[in-house]
């Protein structure tokens, strides 16, 4: 499992575009944010937290729109099938890769951005966390999503897993409000703990089904 | 079933002002049915001749 | 001993037949060519082989278990953006490294072994693929095609590679275009008219 | 054995055979009871207190709200029955069902927003229901969509149903989460009254229109299915000699 671990990690780390590029759009989304809307600072960061998390909305959708393309398109899924007890740790491997190497830094940008506006230094460890934590989820179900897709595009991608995506959003939202009032965090908290372990584990199972029907 | 709920066929039409509403909301409804089995039955139709032809 | 045995298989997609009713088994020690014209379904029936692909009716039953498969098809398996001997340390752990690099050298890559793959020639990154399945011993090994785009000494060195396993017992099954040199069992699939 | 007891039942040849003897009866009940239904409620039903006439798009609304979910119940237990026993029958159906739920659930938000015209004064609210059926239709279009997009049938067959799958374990979550989002915004204007208080002579009708709606929905479905059933087994024999 570890070894598995280590050459995703080892893959993902060499392809610059991939892993980079989501995390420059984010920045970018959230500086072109309040330059673009002329409102005052006060209504700024009543609305701020929403295109934060728009933003991890669509980024992460964006970075694991090819997730599994390219093991796809050159054999090495096949290859992986072959060992078939494999699958399930190799989909979670790569799951896990994606969320440490893109879904960590951007709940990082995430949390920095909320200190610019208004959230004081102490809660941006919650900010942070929970932030975490809602990347996990959408990365799984995005990886679903761009599974079920393959090679068939965006389009498709958005349709099918957009609607499953949402509980996850409203949850973001309802956390980062408990955060801004100071009250009931812990059981948003662990709401989203919950989900996400469950999620984290039965998503990799589906998602073998799914590329196995791509490969048959 | 009870009376009619209206005086005159103008009324019912009408409805109170929301007569536009409620008639709007049923008519194109019941037009996107419609159009969806004719749609369908004549599809059926096309695959038919078409199979058939191909068996010559 | 069978290895494989497949039990009047049949396969169809979209509802047109590739082949209908073929039984075979594949005995350990022994090879098996499978010929046919362009869209017969051979790479089809290795991926069946492989219990990659299901087929529509019929059984292919792994009568051994934990049999070890080695497989290289059309698609490489090369990650372009990595240089070969990375690509190497990707598929292969510890043990069997030694003997990938070994396989490396023999067949004439340490040349390139600084570029990316992506700017190996087609030739090259075929080699590099098939030291997925020289460097690994196995009972059953699956390839398709395997002699395109090879250079004779290369096309030797498989071959001489393919006998040795066969005399120690791994079974092969292979498509190709080319007469192996291996003294083999013939499948022919036939192309299918859908009437 | 069980699994050959599907199989001989759910052949694509005899669902053609069966539906085509019931049909006439199935869709000639369902428009007479929806149009029993709907005059019913438009012309003798009495007016709502609240509302006025304008209520009686509810004849029309909940009819398709319901089916709406329906459907899609429909369509995922007929996708666990095509992964599991690889029926062909059951994915068919998936796909013209997904066509008819779609067209109902559009009819459900069309009727909804059209209602809340002259009773919120807007025609688009942010409200948990609308909310969670716009999803539902995204949902439908993305079914469609996605066995649209695969040149190998057998293929797209399985991953719509993986889809479906995974789709209706969300529904629940999806509705949990938007009315616990919708009870954020403090000031909910109006909710749809629940329909446990209404009166028989509104009820009656409703029930009706219910019926009918579901039985003409059905032979759509029937109609749709067969049709799908000949596109996709046009070279087996049994449809060349169906034809």
């Amino acid at each position: 499992m570890i070894k598995i671990f280590q050459s995703e990690f080892f893959k993902l780390r060499k392809k610059l575009r991939t892993w980079l590029g989501p995390l420059l759009i984010m920045v970018l989304v959230l500086i072109a944010f309040p330059l673009s809307i002329d409102i005052s600072q006060y209504d700024l960061n009543r609305f701020y937290f929403s295109i934060i998390v728009v933003a991890l909305l669509m980024i992460s959708f964006l970075s694991t729109e090819g997730i599994f393309l390219e093991d796809y398109e050159d054999g090495s899924l096949e290859q992986v099938y072959l060992v078939e007890q494999d699958f399930y740790k190799f989909v979670l491997a790569k799951v896990l890769t994606f969320v440490l190497l893109i879904g960590v830094p951007m709940a990082g940008i995430g949390s920095v951005f909320s200190i610019l506006n208004g959230i004081s230094i102490n809660e941006v460890p919650k900010i942070f966390f929970m932030m975490f934590l809602s990347n996990l989820l959408l990365f799984n179900l995005f990886a679903f999503g761009s599974s079920l897709s393959i090679n068939k595009g965006a389009i498709l991608g958005v349709l099918a897993t957009l609607p499953l995506a949402l509980p996850i959003i409203i949850l973001l939202g309802r956390g980062v409000r408990t955060i801004q009032h100071g009250i009931g965090f812990e059981g948003v908290m662990a709401l989203m703990v919950g989900s996400g372990l469950l999620v984290a584990s039965i998503t990799p199972l589906i998602i073998s089904a799914t590329l196995k029907t791509h490969l048959e | 079933m009870s009376n009619l709920a209206f005086s005159s066929f103008n009324d019912f039409l009408h409805m109170d002002g929301h007569g536009v509403y409620v008639w709007s909301a049923y008519i194109i409804s019941t037009f996107i049915i419609l159009l969806a089995f004719l749609t369908i039955y004549r599809n059926i139709q096309l695959i038919r001749k078409r199979i058939k032809d191909a068996r010559g | 001993m069978s290895l494989i045995a497949a039990n009047r298989i049949s396969y169809t997609i979209n509802n047109k037949k590739l082949f209908h009713n073929l039984s075979f088994t594949i005995d350990a020690g022994s090879a098996l060519h499978i010929k046919g014209g362009n869209g017969s379904g051979k790479s089809t029936l290795l991926r069946i082989l492989l219990g990659i692909t299901t087929p529509s009716k019929g059984k292919i039953e792994l009568l051994k278990p934990n049999t070890k498969i080695t497989y290289l098809g059309h698609k490489n398996a090369i990650k372009n953006y990595l240089t070969p001997i990375e690509n190497l340390k990707l598929i292969f752990h510890q043990s069997n490294l030694e003997s990938a690099l070994d396989w490396f050298q023999r067949l004439g890559l340490s040349r390139v072994q600084d570029e990316i793959s992506a700017n190996l020639s087609f030739g090259q990154q075929k080699k590099l693929a098939l030291i997925r399945v020289l460097a690994a011993p196995a009972d059953l090994i699956v390839l398709d095609e395997p002699f395109v785009g090879l250079d004779d000494s290369s096309r030797n060195l498989l071959n001489k590679y393919l006998q040795e396993s066969i005399s120690t017992g791994s079974s092969l099954a292979l498509t190709s275009h080319i007469r192996p040199e291996i003294i083999s069992k013939e499948l022919m699939l036939e192309n299918f008219s859908n009437d | 054995m069980f699994s050959s007891f599907v199989h001989r039942f759910s052949s694509p040849k005899s669902y053609v055979e069966i539906t085509r003897k019931f049909f006439p009866y199935i869709s000639l009940f369902g428009f007479l009871l929806l149009l029993i239904g709907w005059i019913w409620g438009l012309a003798f039903a009495p007016e709502d207190a609240v509302q006025g006439n304008s209520y009686r798009i509810i004849y029309l609304h909940v009819p398709a709200s319901i089916f709406a979910q329906l459907v899609y119940f429909f369509m995922s237990i007929c996708a666990l029955i095509h992964l599991v026993w690889r029926v062909k029958l059951a994915a068919y159906l998936i796909k013209s069902a997904a066509l008819v739920g779609a067209m109902i659930t559009f009819i459900a938000l069309f009727s909804g927003s059209i209602w809340g015209i002259p009773t919120w004064g807007t025609w688009w609210q942010w409200d948990a229901r609308i909310t969670s059926t716009l999803i539902l239709f995204i949902m439908y279009l993305g079914i469609i969509t996605l066995h649209g997009s695969f040149s190998n049938l057998e293929k797209a067959d399985r991953l719509m149903s993986i889809l479906v799958v995974v789709g209706v374990v969300n529904i629940p979550i999806i509705k949990k989460s938007v009315d616990w989002w919708s009870t954020l915004h403090q000031s909910a204007s109006i909710t749809i009254s629940d329909g446990t208080s209404i009166d028989p002579s509104m009820l009656y009708p409703l029930l009706i229109s219910i019926f009918g709606m579901g039985l003409t929905l059905i032979s759509l479905g029937i109609l749709s299915s067969k049709f799908y059933i000949l596109t996709r087994e046009k070279n087996k024999k049994w449809v060349q000699s169906y034809v």
